[in-house]
C-alpha cells in the first residue's frame, strides 16, 4: 500500500469520526424537530451553555461571580471546591431540565399556533439569549473540560499501521485522536439508546404521537405540554453529551456554539426529521469536507471547511429539496 | 387624538394610493425630513455621527433590503453578512480600479454587483422552502466570506488582507477615508436612506410587490393569478441584494474606511439584521429603520448606562446586550410578531378612534 | 331549456379535454375522461367525494400534467405548461379552502389578479411615477368595477384575514375575474355557506357568466344550486365519468342515480 | 307684509326654475364641483358645468323619447347623481319629476305609478327594472324605462315596454343638441316660478299616499330663502343620504344646493354612510332625530369599553362640556377658567369625537320630523355643533318654524321661518301661509280643500301654541287634541309623554276629553323599578304585586307632582294637570289589543274594557275591583284581578304659583 493511500484512508476515518460528531449535535435538532416542529437553532448554544454549566459546577465556580463583582465591588470567583464528575454531570443535568422547562413555560407555550418561521426566529432569539447569560453565569474566558476522557492520538494505532506502506521509513503510521474514537463510540450508544427509548417506552411512542399529529396525540390523552419539556430536556442531554465531546476537544469557549451552524448542512443533507438521516448526513459531510480539502483545498486557497458542508448541501437538496430521509414534500392544491 | 379627517376625501385614485394619505401622517413624513435634513446637520457632533446617526442609516439600509426578501416575500435569508461583504468588496475595487468614478456612481454598481450576485443564491429558492432556504442561505454567507477573504485579487494583494477606502469628494467635500466631515458623510447615507426607502416603497405598492407578497401569503394562488414563482423570488433576492450591497458599500467607504471581511461581515451581521426587521416589523419599511435605529442606539445607551454610569466592565455590559436582544426577540414574537412597526399601526388606529376604545 | 341549448349551437369549444389519464404513484385519480366545454356556458362537474372532480380542475388549470391524452384550449393543443403560464391563456380559478393573500387587503388581492395585464418593469415600478403609475391606476378601474360589482365596496381596505367567511369566498371571486379570465374555474364556490349566501354567490356567477360571456366550470355538491345554474354537467365517479349532459339528463340517467344521486338523496 | 317682500326675490332676476338656476350656476361656480358621489373608491365629482352639460343632454334625450311639458316622470332611485340630474332634466321640458321611494314594494309603487298617470320612469337599477315590470300590466300608460345602472340589464329585452340605458337616451340628447344647438335655452327659457316643479308622494299612514304638488315658487324660494337666513354659502358640503322623494332631501340637497350653489356628496352605498360622512365632513347636515339619539348611544356604548381612565376623562369633559358648551356655542358670557377647561376638553375629546363622527365641520345640523329629547339635544351643542330643531311637512316645502341662532330651546321649535304667517286656530291646531304651502294635492281637490283654505291657510294637523318668547311649541296630533268641559285645551300626549320621561313609568293614558279635569292611568315599567325592589329588599312576585307596593305608589305620585308643577310653565297647559291617578294590575300589551304593534295606545278600546276603572277616579273612589281577560303568550286565556287603589294626586295652582 502506498503512503498516499494510507493517508487517504486517514483522512477518510477522520472525516467519518468528524462526522460522527456533527450527527451528534444533529440529533438534538431532529428530536425537537420530530416532536414540535420547531428547528431549535439553539441547539448549539445549548451544548455551550451546557460544557459551561458542567465545567463550573465541576470546578466550583460562584456563578453570576462576574456580575456580583461588579454590582457589590467584591472580589469572589471560587467556592473553592471541586465536584465529582459524575455528580458534576447529574447536576447540569438537571439544570438542562430546568431549562427545559423554563422554555415550555415562557416561550412555547406562548408561541403555540405561530408559523414554524416565527418559531425557528424565536430559537435565535434563545440563542442570543443563553449565549448572553451562559457568559453572565459562568465568565467568557476560554475553559479547559476535563471529565477523564482520552487525548491526544493513539500511539497505538500509529505504531500498528506504520509498517503498513511499502516505503514504511518515509510513513510515521495513522494518527486518529482518541477522544474521537470515544465520541464516536459515545454517539453510536446515544443512538442505540434513543431508538430503543422510541421505539419501545411508552414515553418514546407518545413522542412519535406528537410528532405525527399534534391533534390525535391529544386525543388520545397525551399531554403537549409534557412531551415537549421531555423531548427539551433529551435535547438538552444530547447537547450537553456534544458539549462535553466538543468542549474536551477544543476547550468550552464561544465558539462551541457555532458547531450547531455546522449541523445545519447535516440535516439538509440528512432531512430534519430522520435520526438515521442525521447519522448518515454527518458521515457525508465530515468525509466529504475533509476530503475536499484534501484534494481541492490545497489549490484553491485552503480552509474549505468554512463552507463545503453549505455548498454540498445547496447542490444536494436543489435535487431533492426534502433531503436524504425526508418525507417527500406533497403539495395540497 | 392629533386626527381630524373630516373632509379629507379623495378624489383620484392618485391621491387615494399615496403613501400617506392621511394629512397629518403626511405632515409629519415632510417634518421628520426636515428635521434629518436640515436640524441634524446643524448639530451633529462627530461622536454622534460615527456612533449613532452613519450606523443607524447604513444598517436601515440594510434592514430595507432583508426586509424585501424576509418581509415581503417571505423568503428567509441568512446571507445578509456575505451580501454586505460583496458591495464592500465590489466598492473597494471599483474606487481603487477607476480613480476617477464619482461615489454615487461607484455606490449604485457595487448594488448592481451584489444584486447579480444575490440573485444567482437565491436561484435554489424555487426548489427549496422555509428552513432549508434560510439553512442554503447560510452557504452564501460562507463561501462568500471565504472567497473575499481567500483571492488575493479581492483585496489588491495588500498584505494585511484588508481593504480600506481611499479618499473621495462629492461637491468639494470629503465624505470618504479618514478626512472625511461627519456631516457631510451623514447627509450622504441619508441622501441614500431616503432614496432607497423611496424605491422600496414604490416596488413594494405595485404589481412586483404584490407578486412577493402573494408568493409570500399563498404561493400556489399565486401561480394560478400568473405570478411565475422563479422571477418574483429572484426578483426579491435581486433587489434584496441591490439595497444589501448599498449597505455593504456605505459601511466600508463611508463608515468603517477599513475593513476585513471575516470580521466585518460575519455571521453575527446576518443575524443583527434579522433581528433589526424582527424587531422592526416584518413587511413594513417603517419598521426598517425603526428596528435599525434600535439596534444601533441600544449596545449605544447600555454602554453608556452600565459602563460609563455604573462602572460594569465592558464584555459584561456586552453580555448584557445579548441577553437583552434575544430577550427581546423571544418578546417581541410571542407579543407582536409584526414588531414595533405594527405597534406604531395599533398605536395610530387608536389615535384615529379616539375618544373611541375601538 | 331551449336555452342552453340554443347557447351551444352558435358557440365553439373552448375546452376540450381528451383520454385524460391521471395517476399518483400508482393510483389512478381519473382514467380515461374526456369532455367539452363550450364557449359561454356553465359546465358542472359532480361527484361524489374523491370523485376526481377538483383533480379534473387541478389538470384544466396545469398543477397536474396528466400521463396520457390531450388537452385542447381555445383551438390549440396544450403543451406541458406551469400554471402561471396557464393564467396567461386566460384560465382562472377559486380554491375550495379559500386561498386568499392573507397580509393584504381586499383591493390588493384583487389588484393582484390583475396581474398578467400588467406590463411595466422593475424599472418603471421603481421612478413609480409616470408609466408605472398611470398602469396602476387603469388596472385599479377594473378591479373597482369589480368590487362594484360583487358588493363588498364596505370592505374594500380591510385585510382578508378579518372577514368572515362568506365574504372571503366573495373576495377570491373577484381576484379571479380581475384576470378577465376567458374560462374560470369555481372549486365548490357555495361550499360552508348559509341559503342567503349561496343565493347571492349563485347571482354572481350568473351575472359573470352573463354580464362578461365568461366561461364557467365549477364543482359544487349542492345538487339544487348545479341543477338551476348548470347548462351542462359532468358526472365522475371513482375517476370514471359516468354521465354527461343538460340537468335533467343527467337527473333522469339511470347509471347516475345508481352511482350518485340515489344514494345521497 | 314682510312676507310678500321677499315673495319674489330669486337668486338673481328671472332665476325661477331650477334649469335656469343650474345655467347660471354652471356659469358662476364653472369649475367647482357640484355633485360627488363616493364609486369606485374615489370621490367622482362633477362640477357645475358637467353638471349642466349631464342634466342638458339627458333632457334632450327624454324628449327625443316624447316627454312634453306637462307629463308626469317617475323616478326610483336611491341618492345618486344621476336621481337628481333626472329631476332637473325633466323639469327642464316643462314636465313634472316624481320621485318615490326606491324601497317601496311593487305594489306601492304601482299605485304611484298610476296615480301620476307616468309614461316615462326612470329607475336605478335592475332591482327597480323587476319591479315595475312585475306591475306593468296593471299600468298600461307606461311606455318607456330607463335605467341608470347596467348591471344585469343586459339580457332584458321584455316586450310589455320600451327599456334604455341611461347614457344611450343622453346620447340622443347629444345628437339633438348637435342639430339644434339653442334648442335646450328655448326650453327651459318657457319655465316661469308659477309652474310645478315637483310632486311628490307623502307615505300617508292612513289611506293612499297623495300626490303634493309643488311649484318652483314653492321649493325654489323657500330653500333660497331658508338658506339666506342661515348664511349658507356656496362653499358648503352636504351629505344625501335620506330619500330623494322626501321633501327635507328634496330642499337641502337640491332645491338649497341649486340656489346656494353648495355641493351635494352622495354615499357609496347604504352600509357606508358613516364612513363617507367621515370622509366628506359636511358643513351642513340634516338628520331626523332617531339618528342622533342612535349615534349618541353608539357613543356612549363604545365609552362603555374603555379604559377606566379614559372613561372617567369623557365623563368628566362631558361634564364640563354640558355646563359651558352651549353658552360659548350661544355666546353667552363664559369664565376665563371655564374656557381653559372647554378648550382642553375640546382637544382631549370633543374635536375627535366630532371628527370621529364626521361631524368635526358642521356649521349647521338640522333635526326635525318629531321631538327630539332634551338630553340628546343638548349633548351635541355642548359639543358645539350648532344642531337646531325645525318643523314643517311636505305641504310646506319643509320650512315652517326655525330655531332662531342663540333662541334654541329643547322643548319648541322655533319661530316662523321667512315668509311664513302662523296661527294658532280655535281647536289649538297649527295653521300657516308660505311661500312655500303647496299647491294642492294631485288629483285629489277634496282632500286639497279639506286642508288648505281659499285664503291660503294650510291646516298642519299638529296642535301646539305659542310661548311667550314667541316660538312655536307642538303638543300633539291635532285630532288627538280634546278639550275640557270648560272649553279649554286637553292635549293627552304631551302629558302622557312628560309622565313617561320617568324612568320607572312605562306607559301613561290621561283622560279628560269631555270631562272636568285630568286623570291617568299608569304602567310602571318592570325593568326599572325592579331594580329598584331589589336594591331596596323588597319582595315581589308579580306584576302586580310591584305594582301595588305602597312605595312604588308614593314614588309615582312624586313623579305625577313633578308633572304637575312642570305643566304650570305653560299657560295652555296649566288647567290640564293630574288630579287623580292610579297604578294599573297589569301591563298594557299589545296581545291584549291594548296598544298597536308599534306600542301606541288604544284608547277606544281601552275608554271601553277599562270603564269602570275611569269611573271610579271620576267618581272619588279610593278602591276599585276589576277584572280583565289577558292572553297568555302560549295562546291561554286566562283572568287577572286586582283591588286596585286610587290616589290622589298633588296639583298647583296656577295663581298662587303667578304671584
Amino acid at each position: 500500500m502506498s503512503a498516499d493511500f494510507l493517508y487517504l484512508v486517514e483522512v477518510i476515518l477522520n472525516g467519518l469520526m468528524a462526522g460522527v460528531m456533527y450527527s451528534l449535535v444533529a440529533l438534538g435538532f431532529v428530536l425537537i424537530f420530530k416532536a414540535s416542529g420547531i428547528f431549535n437553532y439553539a441547539q448549539g448554544v445549548m451544548a455551550l451553555f451546557a460544557a459551561l454549566t458542567l465545567v463550573g459546577i465541576q470546578t466550583g465556580q460562584v456563578p453570576f461571580a462576574h456580575l456580583i463583582n461588579a454590582i457589590f465591588g467584591t472580589n469572589v470567583h471560587h467556592f473553592g471546591w471541586q465536584v465529582p464528575t459524575v455528580l458534576a454531570i447529574a447536576l447540569t443535568v438537571g439544570v438542562m431540565v430546568l431549562f427545559a422547562i423554563i422554555v415550555e413555560r415562557y416561550i412555547l407555550h406562548h408561541l403555540v399556533n405561530q408559523e414554524p418561521i416565527i418559531l425557528f426566529m424565536a430559537t435565535i432569539g434563545l440563542a442570543y439569549f443563553m449565549e448572553g447569560f451562559g457568559d453572565i453565569m459562568w465568565g467568557s474566558q476560554i475553559k479547559t473540560m476535563d471529565v477523564g476522557l482520552p487525548s491526544g492520538g493513539s500511539l497505538w494505532l500509529e505504531e500498528y499501521t506504520q509498517g503498513w506502506a511499502a516505503e514504511g521509513e518515509r510513513y510515521y503510521g495513522m494518527y486518529l485522536d482518541k477522544l474521537d474514537m470515544v465520541a464516536s463510540l459515545v454517539a453510536i450508544v446515544l443512538v442505540v439508546s434513543l431508538t430503543i427509548f422510541s421505539q419501545y417506552t411508552t414515553t418514546g411512542r407518545a413522542l412519535r404521537a406528537v410528532a405525527d399529529d399534534h391533534q390525535a396525540a391529544l386525543s388520545v390523552g397525551i399531554s403537549l405540554r409534557t412531551i415537549w419539556v421531555i423531548v427539551w430536556s433529551i435535547a438538552g442531554f444530547v447537547a450537553l453529551v456534544a458539549g462535553i465531546m466538543w468542549g474536551a476537544k477544543s476547550g468550552v469557549q464561544f465558539s462551541l456554539s457555532l458547531i450547531a451552524l455546522k449541523a445545519l448542512p447535516v440535516l439538509m443533507l440528512g432531512g430534519f426529521t430522520s435520526i438515521p438521516g442525521a447519522i448518515i448526513g454527518g458521515l457525508i459531510i465530515g468525509v466529504g469536507e475533509k476530503l475536499f480539502e484534501y484534494a481541492i483545498g490545497p489549490l484553491i486557497g485552503g480552509a474549505t471547511e468554512n463552507w463545503f458542508a453549505y455548498v454540498l448541501a445547496l447542490m444536494f437538496l436543489v435535487f431533492r429539496p426534502q433531503g436524504l430521509f425526508g418525507e417527500k414534500i406533497i403539495e395540497r392544491v | 387624538m392629533f386626527y381630524r379627517e373630516s373632509g379629507d376625501f379623495k378624489k383620484t385614485y392618485q391621491k387615494d394610493s399615496q403613501t400617506f394619505p392621511i394629512k397629518f401622517d403626511r405632515m409629519r413624513y415632510y417634518f421628520v425630513l426636515a428635521v434629518a435634513f436640515l436640524v441634524i446637520p446643524m448639530f451633529l457632533t462627530d461622536y454622534m455621527a460615527n456612533a449613532v446617526m452613519i450606523p443607524f442609516l447604513v444598517w436601515a439600509i440594510a434592514a430595507l433590503g432583508l426586509n424585501i426578501l424576509v418581509g415581503y416575500t417571505g423568503q428567509l435569508s441568512l446571507g445578509t453578512g456575505g451580501f454586505m461583504a460583496v458591495g464592500a468588496y465590489a466598492t473597494y475595487k471599483l474606487m481603487t480600479a477607476f480613480p476617477g468614478m464619482d461615489m454615487v456612481t461607484v455606490i449604485l454598481l457595487s448594488g448592481l454587483i451584489t444584486a447579480f450576485v444575490g440573485a444567482m443564491f437565491g436561484l435554489p429558492s424555487l426548489r427549496i422552502k422555509g428552513f432549508y432556504l434560510a439553512v442554503a442561505t447560510l452557504a452564501s454567507q460562507f463561501f462568500l466570506v471565504w472567497l473575499l477573504n481567500k483571492v488575493p485579487w479581492f483585496y489588491n494583494n495588500s498584505a494585511s488582507g484588508q481593504i480600506s477606502a481611499p479618499e473621495r469628494e462629492m461637491f468639494g467635500v470629503i465624505i470618504t477615508g479618514p478626512h472625511a466631515t461627519p456631516v457631510a458623510a451623514y447627509l450622504f447615507c441619508l441622501v441614500f436612506a431616503v432614496a432607497l426607502a423611496w424605491l422600496a416603497r414604490n416596488l413594494t405598492r405595485g404589481r412586483l410587490g404584490r407578486s412577493w407578497m402573494a408568493i409570500r401569503d399563498m404561493d400556489i394562488a399565486a401561480e394560478i393569478i400568473g405570478v411565475n414563482p422563479l422571477m418574483a423570488k429572484l426578483s426579491a433576492f435581486a433587489v434584496s441584494s441591490f439595497f444589501i450591497g448599498i449597505a455593504g458599500s456605505l459601511f466600508f467607504s463611508v463608515y468603517l474606511g477599513a475593513a476585513e471581511v471575516t470580521e466585518a461581515f460575519g455571521i453575527t451581521v446576518s443575524f443583527a439584521v434579522l433581528f433589526m426587521i424582527i424587531i422592526g416589523g416584518l413587511g413594513s419599511i417603517f419598521g426598517s429603520f425603526v428596528g435599525a435605529a434600535f439596534m444601533v442606539l441600544m449596545p449605544v445607551l447600555l454602554k453608556n448606562v452600565l459602563v460609563g454610569g455604573m462602572g460594569w466592565p465592558t464584555d459584561l455590559a456586552a453580555h448584557f446586550e445579548y441577553i437583552i436582544v434575544g430577550g427581546l426577540i423571544i418578546i417581541f414574537l410571542i407579543v407582536e410578531p409584526h414588531g414595533l412597526a405594527q405597534m406604531a399601526r395599533v398605536l395610530k388606529e387608536k389615535l384615529r378612534l379616539w375618544p373611541f376604545p375601538h | 331549456m331551449t336555452e342552453p341549448l340554443q347557447k351551444m349551437e352558435a358557440a365553439s369549444k373552448l375546452l376540450e379535454l381528451k383520454n385524460i389519464d391521471l395517476s399518483f404513484g400508482g393510483v389512478k385519480a381519473i382514467s380515461n375522461i374526456s369532455f367539452d366545454v363550450m364557449e359561454g356556458e356553465v359546465r358542472a362537474i359532480i361527484g361524489p367525494n374523491g370523485a376526481g372532480k377538483s383533480s379534473m380542475l387541478n389538470v384544466i388549470n396545469g398543477f397536474y400534467h396528466p400521463q396520457q391524452g390531450e388537452i385542447w384550449f381555445d383551438g390549440k393543443q396544450r403543451r406541458s405548461m406551469k400554471p402561471y403560464q396557464i393564467a396567461y391563456q386566460g384560465i382562472s380559478r377559486t380554491f375550495q379552502n379559500i386561498a386568499l393573500f392573507k397580509g393584504m387587503s381586499v383591493l390588493d388581492n384583487i389588484m393582484t389578479g390583475r396581474f398578467t395585464h400588467m406590463r411595466k418593469n422593475m424599472l418603471w415600478q421603481a421612478l413609480w411615477k409616470g408609466p408605472a403609475e398611470q398602469e396602476e391606476i387603469e388596472n385599479r378601474e377594473f378591479v373597482e368595477d369589480i368590487i362594484d360589482f360583487l358588493e363588498i365596496q364596505a370592505i374594500r381596505k380591510t385585510p382578508v384575514g378579518r372577514l368572515p367567511y362568506g365574504l372571503q369566498k366573495r373576495v377570491e371571486l373577484g381576484r379571479a375575474l380581475a384576470a378577465q379570465p376567458k374560462m374560470l374555474l369555481l372549486d365548490e364556490p357555495m361550499a360552508g355557506m348559509n341559503v342567503e349566501e349561496k343565493e347571492d354567490m349563485c347571482r354572481f356567477i350568473l351575472d359573470v357568466n352573463d354580464t362578461f360571456g365568461t366561461t364557467i366550470v365549477l364543482i359544487e355538491h349542492d345538487m339544487g344550486v348545479v341543477m338551476d345554474i348548470a347548462d351542462r354537467v359532468v358526472v365522475l365517479d371513482y375517476g370514471r365519468k359516468i354521465g354527461d349532459g343538460t340537468p335533467d339528463v343527467v337527473r333522469n340517467d339511470q347509471t347516475v342515480i345508481d352511482a350518485y344521486l340515489g344514494v345521497s338523496h | 307684509m314682510a312676507a310678500s317682500a321677499q315673495k319674489h326675490s330669486y337668486p338673481a332676476p328671472g332665476l325661477d326654475t331650477f334649469p335656469k338656476l343650474l345655467q347660471h350656476n354652471a356659469r358662476m361656480y364653472a369649475g367647482k364641483d357640484a355633485m360627488r358621489e363616493k364609486e369606485f373608491g374615489i370621490w367622482q365629482s362633477w362640477t357645475w358645468s358637467q353638471v349642466a352639460d349631464e342634466v342638458e343632454r339627458f333632457a334632450l334625450g327624454l324628449q327625443a323619447n316624447g316627454v312634453k311639458a306637462g307629463d308626469s316622470v317617475l323616478i326610483v332611485g336611491g341618492n345618486r347623481p344621476r336621481t337628481y340630474w333626472t329631476m332637473c332634466a325633466v323639469q327642464s321640458l316643462g314636465a313634472v319629476p316624481v320621485p318615490t321611494y326606491h324601497d317601496s314594494v311593487a305594489d306601492e309603487m304601482q299605485f304611484v305609478i298610476e296615480h301620476s298617470g307616468a309614461r316615462v320612469i326612470v329607475a336605478e337599477d335592475q332591482e327597480q327594472v323587476d319591479k315595475i315590470l312585475e306591475v306593468k300590466d296593471r299600468c298600461p300608460a307606461v311606455e318607456l324605462v330607463i335605467y341608470d345602472d347596467p348591471r344585469g340589464m343586459k339580457g332584458y329585452d321584455p316586450e310589455i315596454v320600451e327599456i334604455q340605458d341611461f347614457v344611450t337616451v343622453q346620447a340622443q340628447g347629444e345628437a339633438v343638441r348637435a342639430k339644434h344647438p339653442n334648442q335646450y335655452q328655448e326650453l327651459i327659457n318657457t319655465g316661469k316660478g308659477e309652474d310645478i316643479s315637483i310632486i311628490l308622494y307623502t307615505s300617508g299612514t292612513t289611506g293612499k299616499p297623495k300626490g303634493v304638488v309643488l311649484t318652483y315658487d314653492n321649493t325654489l324660494l323657500t330653500g333660497y330663502h331658508g338658506g339666506l337666513m342661515e348664511g349658507l354659502t356656496e362653499n358648503e358640503e352636504i351629505l344625501a343620504y335620506l330619500p330623494v322623494a322626501w321633501i327635507g332631501d328634496h330642499i337641502f340637497s337640491y332645491a338649497q344646493s341649486y340656489t346656494m350653489g353648495f355641493c351635494v356628496n352622495c354615499p357609496e352605498s347604504t352600509e357606508t354612510v358613516a364612513a363617507d360622512m367621515r370622509e366628506i365632513g359636511p358643513t351642513y347636515y340634516f338628520a331626523p332625530p332617531r339618528v342622533f339619539e342612535s349615534l349618541l348611544t353608539n357613543v356612549q356604548i363604545r365609552m362603555e369599553d374603555a379604559a377606566p381612565f379614559k372613561r372617567k376623562m369623557f365623563k368628566y369633559f362631558m361634564q364640563v362640556a354640558k355646563t359651558t358648551g352651549i353658552n360659548l356655542l350661544e355666546n353667552k358670557p363664559v369664565g376665563f377658567f371655564q374656557r381653559i377647561k372647554y378648550a382642553l376638553g375640546n382637544a382631549l375629546v370633543y374635536a375627535p369625537l366630532k371628527d370621529a363622527l364626521g361631524m368635526g365641520r358642521v356649521r349647521l345640523a338640522y333635526t326635525a320630523g318629531e321631538a327630539i329629547g332634551g338630553e340628546i339635544f343638548d349633548f351635541y351643542r355642548s359639543l358645539g355643533i350648532n344642531i337646531k330643531q325645525l318643523y314643517g311637512q311636505t305641504e310646506s316645502s319643509v320650512f315652517i318654524t326655525v330655531q332662531p341662532n342663540g333662541e334654541v330651546y329643547p322643548d319648541t321649535v322655533g319661530t316662523p321661518s321667512p315668509g311664513v304667517e302662523l296661527k294658532i286656530a280655535d281647536n289649538g291646531e297649527v295653521i300657516y301661509r308660505s311661500t312655500g304651502a303647496f299647491h294642492s294635492y294631485f288629483k285629489n281637490p277634496e282632500a286639497t280643500a279639506e286642508t288648505k283654505t281659499p285664503e291660503g291657510w294650510v291646516h298642519t294637523g299638529d296642535a301646539g301654541f305659542m310661548t311667550k318668547n314667541g316660538h312655536l311649541r307642538i303638543i300633539d296630533r291635532a285630532k288627538d287634541v280634546g278639550a275640557f268641559n270648560s272649553g279649554k285645551m286637553f292635549a293627552p300626549k304631551y302629558i302622557e309623554n312628560k309622565l313617561k320621561f320617568f324612568p320607572h313609568i312605562q306607559e301613561a293614558v290621561t283622560f279628560g276629553d269631555g270631562r272636568d279635569d285630568c286623570m291617568a292611568f299608569i304602567n310602571i315599567d318592570l325593568g326599572a323599578v325592579g331594580n329598584w325592589a331589589e336594591r331596596n329588599n323588597i319582595a315581589y312576585a308579580s306584576y302586580q304585586e310591584l305594582a301595588a307596593h305602597p312605595e312604588v305608589n308614593k314614588m309615582v305620585a312624586q313623579s305625577v307632582a313633578e308633572v304637575n308643577e312642570s305643566l304650570l310653565d305653560d299657560e295652555m297647559l296649566a288647567h290640564s294637570q293630574v288630579s287623580r291617578f292610579l297604578i294599573l294590575h297589569k301591563e298594557l300589551d299589545a296581545d291584549d289589543g291594548e296598544l298597536t304593534r308599534t306600542k301606541k295606545v288604544k284608547r277606544k278600546l281601552i275608554n271601553e274594557r277599562y270603564k269602570i276603572l275611569i269611573d271610579a277616579l271620576y267618581d272619588g273612589k279610593t278602591q276599585c275591583f276589576i277584572e280583565t281577560e289577558v292572553a297568555f303568550e302560549d295562546g291561554r286565556v286566562g283572568k287577572i284581578t286586582g283591588d286596585i287603589s286610587i290616589h290622589d294626586a298633588k296639583t298647583f295652582n296656577p295663581v298662587a304659583q303667578a304671584s
